[in-house]
């Protein structure tokens, strides 16, 4: 009975109890979805581009991430080192698109999908290789990002936002919006829309689906490099981030593969999701359960929802 | 044939995916022991007729009874279990194993040894296994394939796999076989082999065929009575000689295939 | 060119069904298994077998286990290394509960347990493929690596939070714990190894092992075959969290002597992977493959600058094996998708055809 | 009848082969027999349950009438239950008389007619609708049995016997019946050394086939002298896929099995029988020339696809092969060197590739039926493959000759077979008296006593003649021998196949006969001459064209040359040289009656047809016209015209016989 009071009722006494604890988790929460929506975002981008289930989505953008903050540790100015991020992930894009999409066109998307594995693991050894494993700070001042934190006296209580955390609200919808319109309105977008629905119809447009892949593999880093840097103002840049960038993936079960809105929603639900329930249930258990609620959560999705949010539905042709 | 005990019956059976209408109340039947064709231009609904029988998709009216059983949503293996075999339009064996092996599954719903004689792999299990592989080497033997009996299928050409299909249909020693476009891609000598298999697995092993094709010729030679579809609908059903003669149908397909 | 199959003609089926039909090849298995049960532990010196062999022998069999899983029926699994985490904490639970039974027992019972959780993240399988499950079993991962290290009675409550293997014998040899030898634990682990080699082939050469390859190349025909999914898939989870449970029992008891949930984490269960992909996809031969390359490799890697009389930190090692793993990974998907074991088909194929190219 | 002469002396108690089955059963009742590659895998029979099961056939046929001289066709691929059948017959004394698997309706019909077939066994279905097909003219025929059931299931006629249904009820019966077996027992020791054991029809390559008639004595007889010449045991193995009525399969296998208890091995089916040839690996092989070559082109095809490295390496040891292995095979003295160079290429290539073809196990092999060139010839010896030739022939129960182990040469068939007496008439035709003699032509005095010389030798119709070492060449039919104006023999089958042994040359046809020198006309092989020609960049629109290419007729002349040389070498055939030839602008085509059916030219016809090229090559012109019809694939018919250049070839000198060309 206890129990069942635990589960059911007590985290909701709390809730009301001190609302502006709630506003603040479900801000963290918040902000932490807008991240896995970017992350997932990106892999949205390049599945529906090139059917390719980009396991390696997350890890690119702790390598952007670790590319920027590394060159700047090698005394190379703040934006140079943007700059030369960005290039780097354009080399990137190329290389995955020569070395690893192109040699293994029409196999079956398993296969593609092992291949990023790979390509994880390669990064990984890469990024650490070249600038050494341990954790890093982000020069957020020198990117010109704000620091510090806005507090506001509401609901008897103190709510603090930290001010990194509104710009990474801010940044992504930007991105997002962008992204949008870069959809609709680019030639390379419909071109890219296109693709998703049928690679012919692409080179209608007058694009190779060589340059399209080379193009979506290359925006996703964009989308990577931007989320790694708002990761990287609020916890350090290391490969430990690798794990929060799996979160990306029940994401995606929930928004479906293929669905940018289902992307952001996906990432929203699950961000606040965790957090509540780290924050609400967690202890009952002995915390620390952020670590695969958003899994659970998307396992018990799939068994009723396998296409996602906003996925289309797979009908099986025999 | 045609007069004889029904097998199958299909009642007034009905199928939609989303909107999109694949059959509209069709009945017919199947009699024991015939071979019973079913044609009619592409998109007639020929295909997912058999997908309804065997249990791939369930229609949203009608009724379909088998052995007298009527039955409410089936699935493939019970389908299987109750004899029904099916072969598929574009060949669909397990690339990944050889002919004896594509063949040997068919075999596995008659398989009865558990977990811990599979185990082993010897005694009961390896006597059942041989016991089966008897069989298979019966339906080998009958489909003249011995001299590809360890190859994997995946490298196999396009006829002989169809061959292998069957056979694997075959192994599972089913009262009602189902072909779809058992000859689809073939040669004239290769069709000419293929027919001569039905027709022998219709007469000596008994086994009632319904079977999809596109050569004309080949249906009216083989089957004892034909359903026509055309989108969905049934426009005729007899004999081939009244089939043939159906105006409906004359225009509909005959017409317009030949 | 070593083969002479001239007259090697069976006469019974049980000859013909046989899993190596070829003289030659019974031959080479003798002798390996002869190099494995003699040679070994006579030549062997102590870093040989202790940190080569058995590491590899017991993440053969883990390979295996997801063999069975990925290569024969096709379902992707990325939580391998969660249920070895589920067979050692079993173990541990156990001996340390009735420390008086022989620890063998416990280790292949605590198979058992993580194959009854195996079979329950398995569950998904029906509904969903491909990389929908791959997710899937991440949920295994995670939740059960946050349960090894937050359910205190799993590790006694150990204040490190770490498992420490306490000292078992068998038949008054100490098998596990600081008393026990290498070649004494290699022993162990290599029987055990041969035994469960032995019944995954007799499984994936019989009719269990045939309804999975049928589940895997074609589902919908595997179906009209009277195959049911579920049961199929099932027990392929069964079966493979079993090989892994006790894989992971082997590797804390036998092999490290002690373990932290880290242990278990979600990079194992990758290198398990890649493991069997280079290895080959459907072959348990492959598994063998795989692991000694990817449990060599690093230490080829460490031990190759040395050689050169360079001096390496053990981080860039660390990064390199990374970087070449990878690489392999891609190499092997793009140049020979069915990896190591496809390469060891065809080599054995030329030296069949021999003079012949094909 | 009485056995001839020769055999006179050497009469062991087992002259029949049921009474040799029975010694097995007894002797080595355990040893496999007979194995069949059936249902995937071999199914094997002891000599004791052969024993038993042609027990039951025999009594099984002895119900349906079957007696004492009876004759009982058997048609069919080699199946242990037809060879069985043939012995149940045997047993009861009557005769078997197998029947070519391919034969059409007609000639089937004609054989059994002609042989009073009382009772016919076919192998399956389709053997089963060729007899019914002709039935009605069969007034002897009672019964039709049948091995294979498939199919046969639902036939309605009521004299089709399933031989498996025979054997069951003959089985029960002797079963049940002591008195049954002791019956069986008493017909199987009256068998006599000179019953009819089995009638052989030669293929009718000269007007209708005549059935030889075998006696039981002589044939076991034959077949022991042989068994001991090659020293075959009952560990010996064998696969029988010639035909069954072919002299070479009931000789090779049948007869020296049952003598030497050795096992017969029948093939899973037609396209089975080179993967099935490599599981059993016979210890005694036997295959007309064509089979080897066929082969020998396989391997060369097979290892064009080899790396470049791979191919070197087994270039330089089938060199090295070429070099000493017929030495080794002969056990002469060998350089230690090549020796181990030698057992190095036996490790590297000769081994894998006898293995590759199914040849490991191989003791002896033995072709025969046509000449077999000399490459191809020492190329499987020089591997260490023991290929031996015969000459034979149905009425000698096939052995005449045979390469003696030691002493062997491609250019000859061997010295006389043990217990064969051999002369050589004037005109040159080969006469000999054998163990295996045949009795006479079924039916058919005439013929028989054309075949025979008063005093007993049989003609064999082949002109041929002994070298100095005692072993026996055959030139050519002897009717086809001519003489040169000055007197020199002219083989023109001899030296068309010393031609016809160039890959480059498919057919040849060789003038000379009462002329002064010898001229030939050469057909080039397109395939191998099209791919010399691509190698040297030559490239050429039509047949006519490339058969006149000047570098083609250069190929040629050089092959032409090799051939003199050879002839050079012989003393009897160095007059005989080839003086002129040319290359025919059209394939010479059985549809255009230039070849039998069965490929064999017809010298005459192309003389009257070709007649102005006979004419240019004779009257020393340069060129010479030609315009002869054609037909065409389609069957169409059309006209070809052209020059043919004609070319003069120079002469070696005569060299004493001694060094040999190969």
């Amino acid at each position: 009975m206890h129990i069942l009071y635990l589960i059911f009722v007590d985290p909701f006494v709390q809730m009301a109890g001190a609302p502006d604890l709630l506003v603040q988790t479900l801000w963290e929460g918040l902000v932490g979805g807008v991240l896995y929506a970017l992350i997932a975002l990106g892999f949205v981008l390049i599945f529906k581009a090139s059917g390719v289930f980009n396991f390696a989505q997350g890890i690119m953008m702790v390598f952007a991430a670790l590319t920027l903050v590394g060159l700047y540790e090698k005394g190379v100015p703040a934006w140079l080192a943007l700059i030369l991020a960005i290039g780097i992930m354009y080399l990137l894009a190329l290389a995955v698109e020569r070395v690893v999409l192109r040699p293994l066109v029409n196999q079956p998307d398993i296969m593609l999908f092992m291949a990023t594995f790979g390509l994880t693991y390669l990064l990984i050894g890469l990024g650490e290789f070249v600038f050494g494993g341990n954790p890093k700070e982000m020069p957020v001042a020198a990117l010109g990002l704000p620091k510090g934190s806005l507090d506001f006296k509401i609901l008897g209580g103190l709510v603090s936002l930290q001010k990194i955390d509104i710009a990474a609200a801010v940044i992504a919808s930007a991105m997002v919006a962008g992204l949008a319109l870069f959809f609709q309105h680019t030639r390379i977008g419909r071109a890219l829309r296109a693709v998703a629905d049928d690679h012919q119809a692409a080179l209608s447009v007058g694009i190779s689906l060589n340059q399209i892949w080379v193009i979506v593999w290359f925006t996703a880093g964009i989308v990577a490099l931007a989320t790694g840097i708002m990761w990287g103002a609020r916890s350090d840049v290391s490969f430990a981030l690798q794990v929060i960038s799996l979160k990306a993936l029940p994401v995606l079960i929930l928004g479906g593969f293929t669905s940018v809105p289902g992307a952001i929603v996906g990432g929203l639900i699950i961000g606040i999701g965790e957090k509540l329930g780290e924050f609400y249930w967690g202890p009952l258990v002995g915390g620390g359960i952020e670590s695969w609620l958003a899994y659970v959560l998307a396992l018990a999705f799939l068994l009723f929802k396998p296409e996602g949010l906003f996925g289309e539905k797979i009908i099986e042709r025999i | 044939m045609s007069g004889g005990e029904i097998l199958l019956d299909v009642e007034h059976v009905s199928l939609a995916f989303g909107g999109v209408r694949a059959i509209n109340d069709v009945s017919f039947n199947i009699a024991r022991g015939e071979i019973r064709a079913i044609i009619g231009p592409n998109g007639a609904g020929k295909t997912s007729m058999l997908n309804v029988i065997n249990g791939f998709y369930h229609p949203q009216h009608g009724r379909i009874s088998f052995h007298g059983k009527t039955r409410a949503r089936m699935k493939p293996y019970e389908a299987a279990s109750q004899g029904i075999a099916r072969t598929f339009q574009n060949v669909a064996l397990f690339k990944g194993m050889t002919t004896l092996d594509n063949i040997l599954t068919g075999r596995s719903l008659k398989m009865r040894r558990n977990l811990f004689w599979q185990m082993l792999r010897h005694g009961p299990a390896l006597a059942e296994e041989i016991e089966h592989r008897k069989f298979c080497e019966e339906i080998i033997d009958f489909l003249e394939i011995e001299h590809i009996r360890k190859a994997p299928v995946g490298t196999l050409p396009y006829g002989l796999q169809k061959r292998v299909e069957l056979g694997r249909a075959l192994a599972m020693e089913p009262t009602l076989l189902l072909l779809d476009e058992p000859m689809a891609g073939m040669n004239l000598e290769e069709k000419q082999d293929m027919s001569r298999f039905i027709v022998d697995v219709n007469q000596h092993f008994g086994t009632t065929i319904a079977l999809i094709e596109h050569d004309i010729g080949v249906v009216m030679d083989l089957s004892d009575r034909i359903v026509v579809l055309e989108y969905g609908h049934k426009i005729a059903d007899g004999t081939p000689d009244e089939v043939k003669s159906d105006q409906k149908v004359i225009d509909a397909y005959l017409g317009v295939a030949h | 060119m070593f083969y002479r199959e001239v007259g090697q003609f069976k006469t019974s089926y049980a000859a013909d069904q046989a899993i190596f039909p070829i003289r030659q090849d019974r031959i080479g298995l003798a002798l390996i298994l002869l190099v494995a049960f003699v040679a070994i532990p006579l030549l062997g010196g102590e870093f040989l077998i202790a940190s080569v062999m058995i590491p590899f022998l017991i993440l053969a069999l883990a390979a295996i286990g997801l063999n069975i899983l990925i290569g024969y029926t096709g379902l992707i699994s990325l939580g391998t290394a969660a249920f070895m985490g589920v067979g050692a904490y079993a173990c541990y639970k156990l001996s340390t509960l009735f420390p008086q039974v022989n620890i063998l027992v416990w280790i292949l019972t605590s198979g058992f347990i993580a194959c009854a959780v195996g079979v329950v993240f398995g569950l998904p399988s029906l509904r969903i493929k491909g990389f929908y499950l791959a997710i899937a079993t991440l949920a295994a991962q995670f939740f059960l690596q946050w349960c090894f290290g937050r359910v205190g009675w799993l590790y006694n409550y150990n204040p490190s939070g770490a498992i420490e293997v306490p000292g078992h014998s068998l038949f008054g040899v100490a098998v596990t714990g600081p008393s026990a030898t290498p070649v004494t634990r290699y022993y162990v682990v290599l029987c055990i190894v041969v035994a469960m080699t032995w019944i995954a082939s007799n499984l994936v050469h019989g009719r269990i092992g045939r309804n999975w390859m049928a589940v895997r190349d074609m589902d919908i025909a595997a179906q009209l075959m009277g195959i049911r999914l579920l049961p199929a898939k099932l027990l392929a989870f069964a079966v493979s969290s079993f090989y892994a449970g006790v894989a992971g029992a082997l590797m804390v008891f036998i092999w490290l002597g002690a373990a932290e949930p880290e242990a278990f984490n979600i990079n194992l269960s990758f290198l398990l992977l890649f493991m069997v992909i280079i290895g080959g996809l459907g072959s348990l031969l492959g598994s063998f493959f795989g692991a000694a390359l990817i449990h060599i490799l690093p230490i080829i890697v460490r031990a190759a600058p040395n050689a050169l009389g360079l001096s390496v930190g053990s981080a860039t090692v660390e990064h390199l094996t990374y970087v070449i793993t990878g690489a392999l990974i891609i190499f092997f998907l793009i140049v020979e998708p069915h990896g190591l074991a496809r390469l060891w088909q065809i080599g054995k194929q030329k030296l069949r055809a021999w003079p012949f190219p094909y | 009848m009485t056995d001839s002469p020769q055999a006179s002396g050497r009469d062991a108690v087992e002259d029949t082969f049921p009474k040799l089955l029975r010694l097995h059963a007894q002797a080595r009742g355990d040893r496999p027999a007979f194995r069949h590659k059936d249902r995937g895998i071999w199914k094997t029979w002891n000599w004791r349950e052969v024993y038993a099961q042609v027990r039951a056939l025999a009594h099984g046929l002895k119900t349906l009438g079957v007696g004492e001289g009876d004759k009982v066709a058997i048609v069919g691929a080699n199946r242990p239950m037809l060879y069985w059948t043939l012995t149940a017959t045997q047993m009861l004394r009557a005769v078997p008389v197998p029947v070519y698997a391919d034969a059409v309706a007609d000639e089937m019909a004609f054989v059994i007619e002609n042989a009073d077939v009382k009772i016919a066994v076919a192998q399956d279905q389709e053997q089963v609708d060729k007899l019914l097909s002709i039935a009605d003219r069969l007034k002897f025929l009672s019964h039709i049995l049948y091995d294979e059931e498939r199919g046969l299931r639902d036939y309605a006629e009521t004299n089709l016997v399933a031989l498996s249904d025979l054997a069951a009820a003959g089985r029960a019966a002797l079963g049940a019946e002591a008195s049954l077996e002791r019956a069986l027992d008493v017909v199987i020791d009256s068998g006599r050394a000179d019953d009819a054991s089995i009638m052989l029809y030669t293929s009718g390559t000269t007007g209708r086939s005549k059935g030889v008639v075998l006696s039981a004595g002589r044939s076991t007889q034959a077949a022991r002298d042989t068994v001991a010449f090659d020293h075959l045991t009952d560990r010996d193995e064998q696969l029988g896929y010639l035909p069954l009525a072919w002299v070479g399969d009931h000789y090779m296998n049948y007869a020296q099995a049952f003598v030497a208890g050795s096992c017969i091995a029948c093939p899973e089916n037609a396209d089975t029988v080179s993967q099935d040839l490599r599981e059993i690996g016979p210890t005694f092989y036997f295959a007309p020339p064509r089979v080897f070559e066929a082969q020998l082109t396989r391997i060369m095809i097979r290892m064009e696809d080899a790396g470049a490295l791979k191919r070197k390496m087994f270039d330089h040891f089938i060199a090295v092969a070429r070099k000493w292995g017929e030495r080794i095979l002969n056990r002469q003295r060998v350089p230690l060197p090549a020796r181990l160079h030698y057992m190095l290429g036996e490790m590297l290539v000769y081994g894998p590739l006898k293995n590759a073809l199914g040849f490991s196990r191989i003791r002896v092999a033995y072709t025969a039926g046509e000449a077999i060139g000399g490459e191809l010839f020492s190329f499987y010896r020089s591997i260490g493959l023991n290929l031996k030739q015969l000459y034979g022939q149905t009425e000698a129960f096939l052995y005449v000759t045979a390469h003696p182990d030691g002493a062997i040469r491609a250019d000859t068939v061997g010295a006389p077979a043990p217990h064969v007496e051999i002369r050589i008439a004037d005109d040159g035709e080969v006469q000999f008296k054998s163990p295996g003699q045949f009795v006479c032509y079924y039916k058919d005095p005439e013929k028989t006593a054309e075949a025979l010389t008063p005093d007993g030798f049989v003609k064999t119709g082949d002109a041929g003649f002994f070298d100095d070492d005692g072993q026996l060449r055959i030139l050519d039919r002897a009717k086809d021998v001519g003489k040169l104006v000055d007197g020199t023999i002219f083989a023109p089958k001899y030296i068309e196949n010393k031609l016809k042994f160039f890959s480059n040359i498919k057919e040849a046809v060789a003038f000379g006969d009462r002329r002064d020198f010898v001229t030939v006309m050469i057909n080039i092989d397109l395939t191998a001459v099209g791919n010399w020609a691509e190698r040297n960049g030559i490239s050429y629109a039509s047949y006519q064209e490339i058969a006149g290419n000047p570098r083609v007729y250069d190929l040629i002349a050089g092959h032409v040359e090799e051939v003199n040389r050879s002839l050079a070498a012989e003393p009897r055939m160095a007059g005989a040289q080839i003086r002129r030839f040319l290359i025919l602008p059209k394939e010479l085509d059985a549809d255009d009656g230039e070849l039998t059916r069965t490929q064999k030219v017809r010298r005459g016809f192309i003389a009257e047809r070709y007649a102005p090229l006979v004419k240019g090559l004779y009257d020393g012109s340069e060129i010479a016209d030609i315009s002869t019809e054609v037909t065409f694939e389609d069957g169409r018919k059309g006209v070809i015209s052209g020059r043919v250049k004609i070319v003069d070839i120079g002469q070696s000198p005569a060299l004493r016989a001694g060094s040999r060309a190969a």
